[in-house]
């Protein structure tokens, strides 16, 4: 048997077995869901060739799963990502209601993630992105808050999103006649100039999935909805397939060869518009998600908000269009999907074990879930983009992309704005779970149980190697490059390089920032030994006063409300706003057409005579 | 005895008038199940003439031994063929679900499943029958028994929703009378093969005037806005199957004959625009009147319209992907749509009233038939890997091919409104804040629930694998394209 | 190997320099100040005498593994900083490391060491260490937008995001950057009014009111190796602006050469370094979103002309 | 010859006359009148109309009825069209079983809303 | 308002109808010669007495040619009664209450209906007997003899039409046409086919399967009539 078949053979097969075992112990059935993942994973990693594909036709439509290098790039997400989110879930999930229906579909998403790499062909690409999508929203609306509010709308964009590229779709094959992806490129599908619609439809498709601008306000609600576990994949990996179709929409863009086709002066500009248009969508969307994600005070919100501003800067990346940027964006993709993974995972273990992620209930839990916010602390200083990790190579080669070789100066701004403001809500994340006073409602916290740590603390670990050796990424990025349409890609292990050659070693600073680091705080440490006593976090001097017994310390209301007081215009706009209006003036009006139907019969008979009247004035005209 | 397609009509017909008498002095029982028998038999029936119709290409029966043009003819082409045997076996589904539905009294019964027999039968007689009086004799079988259906119960408006049925109704019979009349006077004949070779004869404007006639009356029935006033209340006040009745069967000869007559008897130009239009305009009302609904079969009514507002456009586009699309479509509506009536009949009985939001948390009481009518929800707004899917793709194909982006655009749009309010019903199915506490629930009952199942794999089969239904409906897309041989097909018939 | 054993030394050199310098011009500031508000004041050497107690006290006291952290973050993050800074422009004994892009590089590293302190004050529980830092924060964010807006139109003007680069250009054209883009440099002189944290931007710290600012929990040696942190950070802040706006310093690798160079460093610096002193003795203090607004006021508009400048 | 074409217009006049009005009474009736009997009047009125002028198409100038009795079988030039005549048997009695449905609708909501004015029976509406 | 637009609405109407029917010439032969067979009403003119020896083409083409449409109309008539019998559905708890609206008439009326009553059902017995000689068939004969229940239900208080009596007739009856349809197809022809022998013209006893397909459809539609009538006038009386 194939073993694409096999593969997804096993994630559905996997998806009803948990199902259907669900109805017995929840257990059970998320450790089938891990299983058939990891075996899914198993065979993804050793089984398949690059470069190999079968076809088969489905109603009479000719259908291609494949494997390129470009779809390899997101299969390490997914799949990657999806093994360790299922282990984790088992212990997350353990006592809720209904997992069978949540490892069911968990396993369909990942299914269905995995059926968009391995497609070839838009209609498969697409079967399996809703596949994708209705899951997810059942996992979003599975805890049952919010159901209308927040379901309605994710189904809403997202079908926004899917029938755009539905219609880029059936465009292709109307003006190319073909369903596979590699010949609507060879004929030029994405080429902006020859076809505005298409590439603009079909990145408005993806772009609701990578939550871009003005499509994005589903994502905030959706990430905080869902349970945690799921998040890691949401966040961490179904983002990421917007993500892989704006690359492959903008990187066949970009480098298609436009010298035949430049035959007017505009239109070697349209393309540049449509460039600084979604640069500047994605850097407004850092911004505003950035702005939102300080003022949070729920842990997981802070979160969503954050994976929305990352999920920006991919955005602004890819449409540099250069060969750094979108390098850029595609590393910021993988790294993102780790420590985004990460995060969400600490705040799923904090959730499970302290009962809320609501920071103002919450905070010192440093003492008793240490590993946890280890990895929280390296997955912050990723996401921070501080080196020597990994958010920091992608935020860089971002940074080099857009002064050295593009010419949106100001955006660089705007990122540069989002990503300092973003220190500000990394320290409240780290601050408020896991610093500052010790409550007594999480004296009984304990750390989570090991199948928890353990995807954390792999995820963590992969941070570090990746700020040191990011060229383990760089290599398959690379690859996936030249399938996207850009030529002579080079990368270096742990180098980094710009376009002069000037170069910087990261394994060499690591391990310097590594050594100097262990060196010092063992110095500090064990200097301070001997006779230093652990106080708890009651025992503060205040410069020699000692706080009363039940003197408020706890600090976390309007954390930054200096910041947000500074910022207060910013806050005033929100797209949410402006679409709840259009949704509303939309349901008036739906609501004054059903008034046609008024329940007078006679009245149905007078529309008859009436229609009847109109055809004969006009059946002239209309039937010749 | 040699299977053939007036089985259809007169194995029903015969046990119609043979029922009263053998449920009065044979067994109380036979009421019920002879009606089911016999609509077996009809599946049956199909089944035989699919497998012979892909062989020889069009069977056709002469009625009473004359040949057309004299006398009348069944034709089971691949395209009438498909839709009886989709009507066969929806009408048995229906008569399996509703053999012992609860709120049927036992002497009411009777009545009830020959009625429901003969909708089937008059909705088949429409789509075999070749000549255009005969059509209309068959339309009004159907229309009489879908009168009486609708006004079953007695404890709704069911009355209220007869009688605006059966004035609409009325309207749509005397226009075709009046067309039949004209065309008549003009081609001496009522054959509809005859008919479609001599068209071009009629002059223009009395061919024009026939064809309104036609559209208008076959537009009604095919409920094309203006002309479906009717339609929400009757899918809404008949019992739960009769909506899917409606759905799977009425409705489908409504639009087979909207069909028969622009593609076969008038192919003229302005008549496919027509359909794009007017399927445009039906769908865009009805879905945008479906999404303030409370009273969830109300909903299912205008998204049935809605859905068949997008038939007519498929239909309209009028190439051959469209119209395997449009068949497609058809195929779906019916099966979909009888799920989901049959299913949310089972729910809003169970529920205080009909309103949608008294169906919170019937998701956990009854799980079986929730989760059919979230698998029906599913497919009908055309999520893959279930079979809305295929329908709507290859009618955007058809239309991409046309290069009509607008068109696309709307139709697409208003998949998100349909999206919008049967995924409000499905959440609040599962998610919803439950009123009461203790509401004895009526769980289905068996025959009922395979039924439903029966329904719901075929979601999911032919959503995984088309293959299994697009060879049929590609002969038939393929015959109804092909004018001349029918034509040819039936005019021949008097050599052998 | 010989070049390396160089620049080890070199490294070496660069660190003792800047902490000399940093704890001088503190000590300084300190007098000034002194003598600016009508006292007497400390000696100048006054902050290598409060280290030198820290570092010989005890540590009583710890508050756990970020507490730890948060002096090691510091030292650490302003080490690295230092390698990257030429100090000296093309002097054997002060060499840098340098790459393209190591101006975007600076900017996380120096973040490093901050966020690393405001850890360690987060996990003391002080409330107060938490609004300071809380503070200290959003006025980066203020104080960043005119700051990068000035790096930016550096970068733009000569296409490069490498300190180096832009020495070597100055050295060439012989025009000091705070001519060649003077927006650009008024724009970055705002920003190093918040950075310096100096009045009327010193809310952060709040020395007069709070009593207890984000260090106040640390005592000991945590205090001693914080506070040779910010000395380093002093310097390499000065020797930031100074190498981007005023040319650098640097003749040569000569001994008289490495005199001279290391002079005009510090005379470049020092007057750099007073004009934030300057402005705090003459200004109140703002509150914290007055301070944010006052940077996205002016410096922020200086800044878009200079980019505007740096364009075209 | 005149006084025939004359007469021929009169006769087309009175039937086809008669028939379409007898239609638009009929339309009228349904369209106008509130009165759910009035109504089921107005469309028995509509399709004896209909029917009457279904009759009408059939008839042939001068000819005779279509049946054969002894002595006449070379009338079949002179008979009139059979087919409208079959048909329209067909059609009265579909007429008769609607007007009959309809009769007890209109029972049953009489019953059901105490009221028979169609304006007024709007329970189910939009 | 509505009455103007509905007025506007009859006259557009009207004019379309006209001018349609303009271009329809009253009294036109449109036939042809019937021995050209050139539509199908010349073919019936022409084939009828030769074919089928039935002597009234309307019956021939009613009962033999269109026979299925005939079929589907009995139908018809079988679903109204079907369907106004639920429609008029009454439990049976109810039963007790029904009364016949009318008042009862006076014996004048009484009197004359009997004495008419027999008259009018033989008459209508002898017109779908002769259905296939003279003018007249199974559905004029039905109608008439249901007119003579009529007036026996409104002069009659207490008449009962027997439900039993109706339904066995209306059973039987359309048994009868389908099958002998059936009988057609059993015998290797089609549905309906003739296949009894024509028989010579003007015969009562002639024209094959006709003659009898049609007295089936007078019981019938007798019966159908008869319970149609008899379901709408046993209505419940209000309270």
């Amino acid at each position: 048997m194939n073993s694409f078949f096999l593969i997804l053979l096993i994630l559905f097969a996997g998806a009803g077995l948990s199902f259907v075992l669900g109805k017995i112990s929840s257990i059970i059935s998320g450790t089938v869901a891990f299983l058939s993942i990891a075996a899914a994973s198993a065979l993804f990693f050793t089984q398949i060739e690059m470069g190999s594909f079968i076809e088969f036709s489905l109603g009479g439509i000719q259908l291609q799963w494949g494997l390129n290098s470009y779809g390899y790039l997101f299969g390490i997400i997914v799949l990657g990502l999806g093994t360790l989110a299922s282990l984790y879930s088992i212990s997350y999930m353990q006592n809720k209601e209904r997992t069978s229906g949540f490892y069911f579909n968990f396993v369909l998403v990942i299914a269905g993630m995995t059926g968009i790499i391995f497609a070839n062909d838009f209609i498969s690409f697409f079967i399996f992105w809703e596949i994708m999508t209705w899951a997810s929203y059942l996992i979003i609306i599975y805890s049952g808050k919010n159901v209308k509010k927040i379901g309605i709308k994710y189904m809403i964009f997202s079908a926004i999103g899917a029938y755009s590229m539905l219609t880029a779709i059936v465009m292709i094959k109307g003006q190319y006649d073909t369903f596979l992806i590699s010949d609507a490129i060879n004929a030029g599908a994405f080429n902006f100039i020859d076809n505005i619609y298409i590439p603009i439809l079909l990145l408005i498709g993806f772009g609701v999935k990578a939550a871009t601008m003005p499509l994005h306000v589903w994502a905030p609600g959706a990430y905080n909805n869902a349970p945690t576990s799921f998040t890691v994949i949401f966040s961490g990996a179904m983002s990421k397939m917007g993500v892989l179709g704006m690359g492959l929409v903008l990187g066949h863009m970009f480098t298609a060869d436009r010298s035949g086709s430049l035959t007017n002066f505009f239109s070697g500009f349209s393309v540049i518009y449509l460039q600084q248009t979604i640069g500047w969508l994605g850097g407004i969307t850092a911004v505003i998600a950035t702005l939102y994600a300080l003022i949070q005070d729920d842990a997981k919100k802070l979160l969503a908000y954050s994976s929305i501003a990352q999920l920006g800067y991919i955005t602004v990346g890819l449409a540099t269009g250069t060969k750094l940027g979108v390098m850029a964006a595609l590393f910021l993709a993988v790294v993102h999907g780790i420590f985004k993974g990460a995060l969400f995972m600490v705040v799923g273990a904090v959730e499970r074990q302290a009962g809320t992620t609501d920071m103002t209930k919450i905070s010192g839990l440093i003492r008793k879930m240490p590993f946890t916010f280890l990895t929280a602390l390296i997955s912050i200083i990723a996401l921070a983009g501080i080196p020597p990790l990994g958010g920091f190579v992608g935020k860089w080669m971002l940074y080099e992309a857009l002064i050295t070789e593009s010419n949106s100066y100001f955006l660089v701004i705007v990122i540069f704005f989002s990503s300092t403001a973003a220190f500000l809500y990394s320290y409240r994340f780290l601050f408020g779970l896991f610093l500052g006073q010790e409550e007594k409602e999480t004296e009984q916290v304990k750390e989570a149980p090991i199948t928890m740590i353990i995807p954390m603390l792999v995820l963590a670990i992969l941070l570090v190697i990746t700020g040191a050796f990011p060229g383990l990424i760089f290599s398959p990025i690379a690859t996936a490059m030249e399938f996207i349409g850009f030529k002579d890609v080079t990368w270096n292990m742990s180098v980094l390089n710009n376009v002069w050659g000037n170069e910087m070693n990261l394994t060499y600073l690591g391990i310097t920032i590594g050594v100097v680091f262990v060196s010092i705080f063992a110095f500090i440490t064990l200097k301070g030994l001997k006779g230093t006593r652990y106080v708890g976090t009651k025992d503060i001097s205040t410069s020699g006063e000692i706080p009363y017994e039940n003197e408020n310390l706890t600090f976390q209301i309007n954390f930054f409300q200096p910041f947000v007081r500074a910022a207060a215009p910013m806050y005033k706009r929100s797209m949410n706003k402006i679409w709840n209006e259009l949704g509303n003036g939309l349901e008036a009006l739906f609501n004054f057409t059903r008034k046609i139907y008024t329940g007078n019969g006679q009245t149905y008979a007078l529309f008859v005579v009436i229609f009847l009247v109109l055809m004969l004035l006009f059946k002239d005209t209309l039937f010749v | 005895m040699v299977i053939s397609p007036v089985h259809y009509i007169a194995v029903p017909l015969l046990a119609a008038f043979t029922i009263p008498l053998l449920s009065k002095y044979i067994h109380k029982e036979l009421a019920r199940i002879v009606p089911g028998i016999v609509l077996l038999y009809s599946v049956f029936v199909s089944i035989v003439l699919m497998m012979q119709v892909s062989e020889v290409g069009v069977i056709s029966e002469k009625i009473a031994g004359w040949s057309a043009p004299w006398g009348i003819n069944l034709m089971f082409t691949p395209f009438s063929g498909f839709l009886a045997s989709l009507m066969s076996v929806v009408g048995f589904l229906i008569w399996l679900y509703s053999y012992n539905f609860k709120k049927i009294e036992q002497s009411q019964s009777q009545k009830y499943h020959i009625l429901q027999m003969m909708m089937v039968t008059g909705a088949i007689g429409i789509v075999l029958t070749g000549d255009i009086f005969n059509l209309f004799v068959f339309m009004e079988i159907t229309a009489i028994t879908a009168y009486s259906l609708t006004s079953f119960y007695r404890e709704r408006d069911g009355a209220e929703a007869g009688f605006k049925y059966l004035l609409i109704g009325s309207f749509a019979s005397v226009m075709i009378l009046l067309a039949v009349m004209i065309l008549y006077t003009q081609l001496g004949t009522l054959n509809m093969a005859e008919i479609a070779q001599n068209a071009h004869l009629i002059p223009t404007p009395l061919r024009a005037t026939i064809l309104v006639l036609f559209l208008v009356g076959f537009g009604i029935e095919a409920e094309m806005f203006p002309l479906n006033g009717w339609a929400p209340d009757a899918y809404s006040q008949s019992p739960g199957p009769i909506g899917a009745a409606f759905a799977g069967i009425v409705v489908k000869a409504g639009v087979y004959a909207l069909i028969r007559v622009i593609f076969t008897l008038f192919d003229i130009h302005g008549a496919y625009d027509f359909l794009i239009y007017g399927g445009l305009i039906t769908m865009i009302i009805a879905e945008t009147a479906a999404v303030a609904q409370t009273n969830l079969k109300r909903m299912l009514a205008y998204s049935s319209i809605g859905q068949m507002g997008f038939v007519l456009i498929a239909f309209g586009i009028g190439t051959k992907t469209a119209i395997i699309g449009a068949l497609f479509l058809m195929f779906n509506h019916a099966v979909i749509k009888s799920l989901l009536f049959m299913s949310g009949s089972y729910l809003t009985y169970n529920s205080l009233n009909k309103k949608i939001s008294a169906l919170a948390g019937l998701g956990k009481k009854l799980p079986i038939v929730s989760l059919l009518f979230g698998l029906g929800a599913f497919a009908i707004v055309g999520l893959p890997p279930f079979s809305g899917f295929w329908s709507k793709l290859y009618v955007l194909t058809a239309a991409a091919d046309q290069n009509m982006l607008l068109l696309i655009m709307a139709i697409l749009a208003v998949s998100i409104i349909e999206i919008i309010y049967y995924f409000r019903v499905v959440s609040t199915l599962y998610y919803g804040k439950q009123e009461d506490e203790e509401i004895k629930v009526q769980k289905p009952s068996i025959n009922a629930m395979v039924s439903m199942l029966i329904l719901g794999a075929t979601i999911i089969v032919v959503g995984v694998y088309p293959d299994i239904i697009t060879h049929f409906l590609n002969n038939a897309a393929d015959m109804l394209l092909d004018k001349a041989s029918y034509i040819q097909a039936v005019l021949t018939q008097n050599i052998n | 190997m010989e070049d390396l054993g160089i620049k080890i030394i070199g490294a070496l050199l660069t660190v003792i320099l800047a902490f000399t310098v940093g704890m001088t011009y503190g000590g300084i500031v300190r007098k000034l100040t002194a003598r600016v508000q009508n006292r007497r004041g400390p000696v100048i050497w006054q902050n290598f005498l409060d280290l030198l107690k820290l570092q010989s006290k005890k540590t009583n006291i710890a508050h756990g593994f970020m507490g730890h952290m948060a002096p090691v973050w510091i030292i650490i993050s302003a080490g690295t900083v230092l390698m990257f800074i030429p100090i000296l422009n093309g002097n054997l004994w002060f060499p840098n490391l340098t790459f393209h892009g190591d101006l975007i590089f600076l900017l996380y590293m120096m973040v490093f060491g901050s966020l690393g302190m405001a850890l360690g004050a987060g996990q003391t529980g002080n409330p107060n260490s938490a609004i300071g830092v809380t503070r200290g924060l959003s006025q980066m964010v203020g104080f960043e937008i005119p700051f990068v807006l000035a790096l930016v139109a550096l970068m733009v003007q000569y296409k490069t995001t490498s300190i180096q680069d832009i020495m070597d250009i100055q050295a060439q054209t012989g025009t000091w950057m705070m001519f060649a883009n003077p927006f650009a440099f008024l724009a970055a002189l705002f920003a190093s009014l918040g950075m310096f944290r100096y009045s009327p931007f010193d809310i952060v710290g709040a020395p007069a009111e709070l009593a207890s600012g984000p260090v106040s929990e640390f005592g000991g040696k945590y205090l001693g190796t914080m506070m040779s942190g910010g000395s380093i950070f002093a310097f390499i802040k000065l020797t930031l602006y100074v190498d981007l706006f005023m040319g650098g310093a640097g003749f040569g690798t000569g001994i008289l050469a490495t005199i001279m160079g290391l002079g005009i460093l510090l005379l470049k610096t020092f007057s750099l370094y007073m004009v934030p002193v300057f402005y705090g003795w003459i200004s109140p203090r703002y509150r914290t979103e007055q301070a944010i607004r006052y940077f996205w006021g002016w410096p922020t508009a200086l800044g878009v002309i200079a980019v505007i400048w740096a364009i075209f | 010859m005149q006084n025939f074409e004359q007469y021929n217009s009169i006769i087309t006049t009175g039937v086809y006359g008669s028939a379409i009005a007898l239609i638009l009474i009929g339309l009228y009736a349904v369209l106008i009148k509130k009165h759910l009997i009035k109504i089921v009047i107005g469309l028995s009125i509509i399709d004896a109309g209909v029917h009457l002028l279904f009759v009408a198409i059939g008839y042939i100038k001068g000819g005779t009825a279509p049946i054969f009795s002894p002595g006449n079988e070379d009338a079949v030039n002179k008979m009139v069209d059979p087919v409208p005549q079959a048909l329209v048997l067909t059609a009265i009695v579909i007429g008769f079983a609607v007007t009959a449905v309809a009769l007890s609708l209109v029972i049953r909501l009489y019953k059901h809303h105490n009221t028979a004015r169609i304006d007024q029976i709007k329970s189910l509406k939009w | 308002m509505k009455k103007v637009l509905v007025l506007v609405l009859l006259v557009i109407v009207g004019y379309f109808l006209t001018d349609t029917f303009n271009l329809i010439p009253f009294g036109e032969n449109r036939i042809g010669n019937p021995q050209d067979e050139q539509t199908v009403a010349g073919y019936y003119l022409n084939n009828t007495v030769e074919k089928t020896s039935v002597a009234n083409t309307v019956t021939a083409i009613v009962v033999n040619y269109r026979g299925f449409d005939t079929l589907g109309e009995v139908t018809v008539l079988f679903l109204a009664t079907t369907g106004l019998g639920s429609i008029l559905f009454r439990r049976k708890e109810d039963e007790e209450e029904i009364e016949r609206i009318n008042k009862p008439s006076s014996s004048l009326m009484q009197t004359g209906s009997r004495v008419l009553f027999p008259l009018i059902a033989l008459l209508g017995i002898y017109v779908f007997i002769h259905g296939h000689l003279t003018p007249g068939g199974g559905f004029q004969g039905g109608a008439i003899i249901a007119t003579g229940f009529l007036l026996m239900l409104i002069s009659y208080k207490n008449f009962k039409a027997g439900h039993t009596m109706l339904n066995w007739v209306e059973s039987l009856a359309g048994i009868t046409f389908v099958s002998i349809g059936l009988w057609g197809l059993l015998t290797g022809g089609t549905f309906l086919e003739n296949v009894l022998p024509a028989g010579e013209l003007n015969n009562l006893i002639s024209g094959g399967v006709i003659p009898i397909i049609y007295i089936a459809v007078g019981f019938k539609v007798a019966a159908e009539l008869t319970g149609v009538l008899d379901i709408l006038l046993n209505i419940k009386p209000k309270k």
